[in-house]
């Protein structure tokens, strides 16, 4: 057991204060085995903890510390092959651990509900959703007859889905994400229940969304009392939901006590590791570019669409509309937006993965868009991409030497100096020469990202796009690689275009920002500026809806 | 195993019985002999024929159904003398360039119209003249005209005498149509095709295809009494080891020679209530052979094709591969036929003298791969081609197997475009009519899988053949047709195999089934089943 | 490979269809050996049944020919033409599917159409067709075979290439300047073959269903003893000797059973995180 | 996309496709060796090759084969399928005579096949749905691995075998009594008897298909989250398959459930030669062998247009099943 404070003894046992009476929730020294051959003997192991009614309580940890199976537990919906080895799930007095089946359904849904990170897979396509709550309701035979759809329209007004009356017929693809989320939760609602069991609920949304989401949950548990157990790998997050917190790693509680205590202070150093990784909101001070333009985009213009056939309509999206900028060496350009914004699109547009439709990119003064396909290839060569899965981005039948040199061979260079080069370049990212003849999935995801980099570092590029390359890292993976990036590029003096929807991580690494909404590129400046005072309407709502400010004033 | 399955039919049959004594009940009883009216016969038919119009098309599930419906104007006894039909007598005059038939009065067809000698002088003078692939040949040769003196008095004028003319008048060979209803139509697409009209004791009813044929009794038959069988059903069974179980069933009463494999019917004929002939087969006599192409190496050396004869064992095709249903063949002419010279002496089976034989001919067997062109109709007929190429690769003959559905089979053999393949043909009771197209050289045509194909060319043989038909002296066409077996198996013309029995198989409470010489394809308007 | 082999060895019905599939293997690459005289020789007296006599175990045919030399020599044609038309339509499946996946547009449009085209006519029936047009020989069945084959293959493979296509391993390749048949033949076409492996097997247990029917239909290979031949041939021979469509029968149940194991196997092998979803 | 255009543009997708098969098969059929005249001047032992010439004239197969071609194009245009050569029937004729066998046998292995590969397809995954009688699980997947590695024909000659000669249930061969002349129930009745056995026949394969199909697309459902929401909401494991696992599993089951259709037909000849069934399937093989040239083009052409119904069908069950594909047209 760790050492923590507010432990009992024994088992590290963390209740909230008694203060408020009896809790809703004691877990007791609960311990779920996993099948043999796991990577650990336990899933979870002798933890505890209590949530009081009304109470916001936060799971935190890294993906695969056993956080989310915590939750689950309280559901009695764990996994096939995972059982309860040993200890206590109390909701009030009744032992969950130990009740029926037929219980358990009784209590599912009426006394506790939950909510999944992806709203879409967790509704059933093939349904309208009105059909999935009613459901729900006759499961437990509420609202018979014309009294559910009264309070199923009821639920879509107070979750705050705009037109009850249509939305209730419609399919879950019809609605947005956030809408789609709103639904769960209206779902989680319907009848009222005691604890809401939130697993990751607004990781698959953008950060505006995040924020309703987030408002919207609140609101919740001051209307109706609701008590919520709130599983995150965000401390923004975390600051501005929780009243209190419990970190875990490795199927253990290693941290727990109120919000404000935990964030400040954290004694453990896990916690104190994760919290030091969170990447500040106010700019850094990095060194100034240089003065040469490597690379300009003039009014880069993409617009997708089906084209019509005989029998149906063409459709068009405008994805990427008149983008303009510059980057210069040494400098790097954050490319900022939600999802559908055209970040990606305007990334892939600057590479030639995708064809513009309009404008011109100059890169070291010449128009990409008019060269012959011969000469560029031959620039194409300066020109690399850093990707966002460090997965899907290496191929995972080759080894690493083929990854590495197959780029410098196919511009005639021979294997022999591209292999010389390839070991060097692998130390440069922090791997040993060893990695070289490993394959893909023997490594992790920050050691994949950092292989993804060295890839476009073979090519001795000028200009590296970045798209999204620390988004699918734990947060302290992700503090490292951002470290990788500033660093190299201080060394090579890389030009760098870095597209993210994170602002703190934009904060970290961007000499400017591009702010994209819809297509457009609405506000464009040096970082410090744009941080310090956002002009446009939409950069200051996605500055308002930065989750965790209160934490950056706690941190400084 | 066995008895459950003859338990079964006897059920079955009891079943069928029961209901046949019913209708028995129900039919007038005409007082005379033993015979019961009344009763429904299943055979089957296969393949299922193109059409019954008899005289548009002569296969052979179109003369067994359409045998039924048409008539000719005689029938021939199972020696092939000929008998009284549409026809009550006739006369040849004594240069043999005429005859005259005086027909039976009072004969209707079925639409009631009656039938006359108007109806034969248009049927053979010409209606089949235009139609029938075989006879043409011979009416466009022979035949000066087609008189009707009365209404019941015809004639015809030969432009030179023709031996075997009055075998002619088999219902397959001068099936009688009714010119009132294909006068001056084309006869093609004349839609009585589909519904054919003949003078038989049996009438058209329906035709499921696929399914069966079904024929009803003709109320007005001119013969009184009969048919005594109140209908007929044919089916159509597409696989053989179905057929089989369909008559070990009992739900077909007849099975006519190729109906099943041949095992089958070894099987078949054992059980009990089950009556077996191979008579019926008389003027057809279907006689297998070989054909060799003459004009290839390696078998245009006669002394090649002599080995080939050696090196296949005539019993064992007989005995194993048709099941015992066949009788190796001494000749080109069947036994069972006319003029057959019984003390011919087929070719020994004997590998040594085979071998020596090639080795007298000096052909580089190496040098002339040869290939089997497999005949499509029937496992015996696949298990023979396998059974050869075993024999000749022992000689020492390089032989591989050219698999051929009917179409192409057809094809290559009438294009000549085979090394060696099988075939059988009717004899249709007389040399001149069923034999001699195999071997005239006047008959090395393309276009017919049943004329010399495999080009066999003697003048000496031309001009033998030729007199034989012309001859109506049966003592004179005797000599003439022994002299031309002697040559034929001596340069081995064709490759003779096997003279092919089909037995007819039947339950035994059937009567008068098989009566003459072309057998089932008879009218039956005799057969009757006992109670 | 290792892993991959015990992830195989834990599917005992596929190390059971492994080890079947290896005897047939053996016995039809030994055939000559087992066998010397062609299996087509007529050898004893015939309808000798099973057990009767030790020198013909497995008793022989209606002209006397040894059924287990049938039985072994037949090992050869059926696996001959279930590997090479499917090896035949493999090849034309991938190259037609990744030809579409990859460059899509109006190639993808033109070669789908003629996928659909060929998956409208009922597959056996066009096989029956053919080889009854090209006159029934082992190049010809192939022929067929694999012609009628080879569409579902070129719709996994284009299906396939489709989502690697948009892989960020193979955006990476073009932005390297990587040339594109080396992008498709050496970053896409590997990882796209673990589905067309295990498919393939499955088609060839097919083809080997293929073949037999079509031989029962009276139009295989007549140089080649095959098992499907023998069914066909012993059908009429069904009442008197069963044994005759007996063995054979069970012969290419086995093999084909052995087959779709194995395949499995391979499946549950090549895809392991389709298994754990799958448990 | 409304349902109305996207109906125009499939069926006007599939002329085209049915006359574009009408002249591949054209041609194909020609390849072959032999033609209708020499079958027919073959079967009827003729020795006359005039009399071939006088047939091949008169089915017109002396003409240029791309005058035959245009004037066959123009007749199906003009949805005449021709006149068989040998039968001398109008090919609608025949085939119309044909079909309804054919359908039969179709619609009634589908139904069996269907109905008991889906039962214990859906068994199958259930016990492993709720982990339990695992051994279930695996006795129907061998089962359904047998019946798949069955040759279709040789399972029909050993239903024969043991059905009708052995224990005498079922009539072996044919689709009716012929000649007992039943009327109303008593037929159907008859009807449904020689329906057995072929229907068992055809079914079995496509029912180890379904089976598998079936328990694959399931037990990957039910990995899905909105499975888990399903007993989020306290539905019982039986609801929960029912409405979210089943439901959803359907997609690939309709898909290859149109292909079932489609092939019937043509997998449809070795059953019917088998069982003497008056189908189709035996119609087009006995067309090929005898080079009815019309015949077997009319036939393919039926076959080819019923596949391209039965897709048709499919993506209608499809817009049914999935209101993705309903409501937004989007592809599948």
């Amino acid at each position: 057991m760790r050492s923590t404070r507010a432990c009992g003894s024994g088992a590290n046992s963390m209740g909230g204060s008694d203060a408020r009476g009896t809790p809703l929730v004691r877990v007791e020294n609960l311990s779920i085995r996993l099948p043999v051959g796991g990577d650990r003997p336990f899933a979870i192991e002798g933890i505890s903890f209590t949530v009081d009614p009304g109470e916001i309580v936060c799971v935190v940890g890294e993906s695969g510390s056993g956080k989310s199976v915590a939750a689950n537990t309280l559901m009695g919906l764990l996994p096939q092959g995972l059982k309860i080895s040993s200890g206590r799930v109390l909701l009030g007095d009744e032992d969950l651990a130990q009740a029926s089946a037929a219980r358990m359904r009784a209590l599912r849904g009426r006394e506790v509900s939950m909510i999944f990170q992806e709203p879409l897979s967790a509704l059933n396509p093939l349904y309208r959703v009105s059909d999935q709550i009613t459901e729900l309701l006759g499961a437990h035979g509420a609202y018979p007859g014309k009294a559910g759809r009264q309070r199923i329209l009821d639920l879509f007004g107070y979750v705050g889905l705009p037109e009850p009356e249509r939305l209730i017929e419609a399919y879950p693809f019809q609605l947005s994400g956030g809408q789609r989320q709103r639904v769960v939760i209206a779902m989680a609602l319907a009848l009222e229940p005691k604890l809401i069991l939130a697993d990751e609920p607004t990781t698959a949304l953008d950060v505006t969304t995040q924020a309703q989401v987030l408002d919207l949950l609140r609101k919740v548990r001051k209307d109706l009392g609701t008590a919520i157990l709130f599983v995150t790998h965000d401390f923004g997050v975390v600051a501005d939901i929780a009243d209190r917190v419990l970190v875990m790693e490795k199927g253990r509680l290693v941290e727990a006590g109120a919000v404000e205590d935990v964030l400040r202070r954290p004694q453990h150093s896990y916690t104190q590791k994760l919290i030091g990784a969170v990447p500040r909101l106010e700019p850094l001070d990095l060194p100034p570019p240089g003065d040469e333009i490597v690379l300009a985009a003039e009014g880069v213009d993409k617009r997708f669409g089906t084209p019509g056939g005989w029998f149906r309509k063409a459709r068009h999206v405008h994805a990427v509309a008149e983008a303009s900028f510059t980057v210069r060496r040494g400098e790097t350009l954050g490319i900022i937006g939600e999802s559908g914004s055209g970040k990606s699109t305007l990334g892939r547009s600057i590479v030639r993965l995708i064809e513009p439709d309009a404008g011109r990119i100059l890169f070291r003064g010449r128009d990409l868009m008019t060269i012959s396909s011969g000469s560029f290839r031959s620039e194409r060569k300066h020109l690399q991409m850093v990707f966002q899965d460090p997965l899907s981005s290496l191929n995972p039948r080759k080894r690493v030497r083929a990854i590495l040199t197959d780029g410098p061979v196919a511009h005639g260079e021979s294997r022999a100096v591209a292999e010389v080069r390839a070991a060097e370049l692998i130390r440069l990212v922090g791997l040993t020469p060893a990695a070289l003849e490993r394959f893909p999935h023997e490594f992790s995801g920050g050691q994949r990202q950092r292989i993804g980099i060295a890839r476009a570092l073979m090519m001795e590029p000028d200009v590296i796009v970045a798209d999204e390359p620390v988004s699918a890292l734990d947060v302290s993976v992700q503090a490292q690689v951002l470290e990788l990036f500033n660093e190299l590029q201080q060394r090579l003096r890389l030009a760098m275009v870095f597209i993210t929807h994170d602002l703190r991580v934009a904060a970290q690494l961007c000499h400017t920002v591009a702010v994209m909404q819809r297509g457009r590129i609405v506000e464009y400046g040096p970082t410090a500026s744009v941080f310090a005072d956002p002009q446009h309407a939409y950069t200051r709502q996605l500055f308002a809806a930065v989750p965790g400010k209160a934490f950056d004033s706690w941190r400084k | 195993m066995s008895n459950r399955v003859f338990k079964t039919s006897k059920t079955r049959l009891s079943r069928t019985r029961l209901a046949l004594a019913g209708l028995a009940l129900s039919a007038l009883s005409m007082g005379a002999a033993a015979q019961t009216k009344g009763g429904t016969l299943n055979g089957i038919v296969q393949p299922e024929p193109p059409t019954l119009m008899l005289g548009m098309n002569q296969q052979a599930p179109t003369i067994y159904v359409a045998g039924k419906i048409y008539q000719s104007l005689m029938t021939y006894s199972p020696d092939l003398k000929p008998q009284p039909e549409l026809a009550k007598s006739w006369v040849m005059s004594a240069d043999g360039l005429t005859y005259t038939f005086e027909l039976e009065p009072n004969v209707k067809w079925h639409d009631g119209k009656p039938f006359t000698a108007e109806d034969v002088a248009f049927t053979v003078g010409t209606f089949l003249r235009k139609t029938h692939p075989r006879a043409n040949v011979v009416l466009n040769r022979y035949l000066a005209s087609a008189t009707a003196l009365s209404p019941t008095k015809v004639e015809f004028k030969l432009k030179e005498p023709f031996g075997p003319f009055l075998l002619l008048f088999e219902v397959s060979t001068l099936p009688m149509v009714p010119k009132h209803i294909y006068d001056g139509t084309d006869y093609a697409t004349n839609p009585a095709n589909q519904t054919p009209i003949g003078t038989g004791p049996f009438k058209f009813k329906e035709w499921k295809r696929g399914s069966h044929i079904h024929l009803v009794k003709n109320e007005n038959y001119w013969k009184p009494g009969k048919p005594y069988l109140d209908e007929i059903y044919f089916r159509v069974i597409p696989d053989s080891a179905s057929r089989a179980l369909a008559f070990e069933k009992g739900d077909v009463q007849v099975l006519r020679g190729g109906d099943v494999d041949n095992v089958d019917v070894r099987r078949l004929r054992a059980l009990k209530g089950v009556t077996t002939t191979t008579a019926g087969w008389e003027s057809y006599s279907p006689l297998a052979f070989m054909m060799m192409n003459n004009r290839k190496a390696p078998f245009d050396n006669v002394k090649v094709r002599q080995a080939v004869m050696h090196a296949i064992d005539k019993n064992f095709i007989s005995s194993t591969i048709f099941f015992g249903l066949a009788k190796p063949a001494n000749g080109p002419l069947a036994s069972t036929t006319l003029f057959n010279d019984p003390s011919l002496k087929a070719a020994p089976f004997n590998i040594a003298r085979a071998k020596e034989l090639v080795k007298e001919s000096g052909v580089d067997l190496s040098k002339s791969p040869v290939k089997i062109l497999s005949f499509p109709y029937g496992a015996q007929w696949e298990r023979l081609a396998e059974y050869v190429k075993q024999g000749l690769e022992q000689v020492g003959f390089t032989v591989s197997i050219e698999p051929a559905d009917a179409g192409s089979w057809a094809k290559r053999v009438s294009d000549w475009d085979f090394d060696l393949s099988f075939n059988f043909t009717y004899q249709y009771g007389d040399p001149a009519l069923g034999v001699a197209r195999h071997y005239l050289s006047t008959n090395i045509v393309k276009g017919s899988p049943f004329a010399n194909n495999q080009g066999y060319n003697n003048p000496k043989v031309d001009a033998l053949l030729v007199k034989a038909a012309s001859s109506t002296d049966p003592a004179e066409r005797g000599k003439l047709y022994t002299e031309f077996q002697k040559i034929a198996v001596d340069e081995v013309a064709n490759g003779y195999l096997a003279e092919l029995q089909f037995a007819t198989l039947y339950r035994a409470n059937i009567k008068n089934l098989v009566k003459t010489g072309i057998g089932l394809n008879e009218t039956l308007d005799d057969a009757w089943i006992e109670k | 490979m290792s892993g991959f082999w015990k992830r195989y060895r834990r599917n005992w019905g596929a190390v059971a269809g492994l080890a079947i599939l290896l005897f047939v293997l053996l016995i039809a690459l030994f055939a000559p050996l087992l066998y010397p005289v062609s299996p087509w020789q007529m050898s004893a007296p015939p309808l000798l049944d099973p057990f009767e006599n030790s020198a013909f175990p497995l008793g022989t045919d209606m002209l006397g020919r040894d059924i287990a030399a049938g039985l072994v020599h037949g090992a050869r044609v059926s696996l001959l033409v279930g590997t090479i038309s499917t090896l035949c339509a493999v090849i034309a499946g991938v190259g037609i599917g990744s030809l579409a996946g990859y460059f899509g547009g109006w190639i993808d449009d033109v070669l789908m159409r003629i996928t659909e085209f060929f998956q409208t006519i009922p597959q056996l029936a066009m096989a029956v067709v053919l080889v009854a047009i090209f006159t029934p020989s082992l190049v010809s069945i192939v022929t067929a075979i694999a012609l009628v084959s080879w569409p579902p293959v070129a719709r996994l493979v284009r299906a396939e290439v489709l989502s690697l296509r948009e892989r960020e391993f193979v955006e990476a390749a073009r932005v390297l300047g990587r040339p594109t048949h080396l992008i498709l033949f050496d970053e896409i076409l590997p990882n796209a073959l673990p589905p067309v492996i295990v498919t393939a097997t499955l088609m060839i247990a097919t083809a080997i269903l293929t073949e037999a029917a079509l031989s029962f239909l009276g139009l295989g290979d007549r140089n080649f003893m095959s098992w499907g031949f023998m069914i066909g041939a012993a059908r009429s021979m069904l009442r008197e000797a069963p044994w005759l469509s007996v063995m054979p029968g069970v012969a290419i149940l086995l093999t084909v059973l052995a087959i779709n194991l194995a395949g499995e196997g391979l499946n549950d092998a090549l895809n392991p995180r389709l298994r754990q979803r799958g448990e | 996309m409304p349902f109305v255009t996207f109906l125009a543009g499939r069926i006007f997708k599939a002329l085209l496709v049915i006359v574009a098969i009408a002249a591949l098969n054209f041609l194909l059929i020609r390849l072959a060796p032999g033609d209708p005249a020499s079958v027919m001047a073959g079967e009827a032992g003729a020795t006359d090759p005039k009399y071939v010439d006088m047939l091949r004239a008169r089915f017109g197969l002396d003409q240029p084969l791309w005058k035959q071609l245009a004037l066959y194009l123009g007749q199906i245009v003009q949805f005449d399928l021709g006149f068989s050569y040998r039968n001398q029937v109008p090919v609608i004729a025949l085939i119309g005579e044909r079909l309804p066998a054919t359908l039969l046998l179709m619609a009634s292995s589908f139904v069996v096949s269907l109905v008991l590969g889906l039962g214990l397809g859906m068994a199958a995954a259930g016990v492993r749905f709720f982990g339990r009688a695992r051994w279930l699980d695996s006795a129907i997947m061998s089962i359904a691995l047998i019946f798949y590695a069955t040759p279709l024909f040789w399972l029909a000659l050993m239903m024969v075998l043991v059905f009708s000669v052995q224990l005498d249930w079922l009539p072996a061969f044919g689709m009716e009594s012929v000649g007992a002349n039943l009327k109303g129930w008593a037929r159907i009745v008859d009807i449904a008897q020689h329906l057995v056995l072929p229907t068992l026949a055809l079914s079995l394969f496509f029912m180890s298909v379904y089976v598998r199909l079936a328990r694959a697309a399931m037990m990957e459902v039910m990995t899905q989250d909105h499975v888990r929401t399903g007993f989020a909401k306290g539905l019982t494991g039986g609801e929960v398959l029912r409405r979210h696992v089943f439901r959803n599993a359907l997609l690939p089951i309709v898909t290859f459930a149109g292909i079932q259709l489609g092939q019937v037909a043509g997998g449809a000849v070795l059953i019917e030669t088998v069982f003497a069934w008056p189908g189709i399937g035996r119609l087009m093989f006995d067309a090929l062998l005898q080079r009815d040239y019309q015949l077997l083009l009319g036939v393919f052409l039926v076959t080819s247009a019923t596949v391209i119904f039965f897709n048709l069908l499919t993506d209608i069950a499809y817009r049914f099943v999935d209101p993705r594909i309903r409501l937004e047209g989007g592809a599948r």
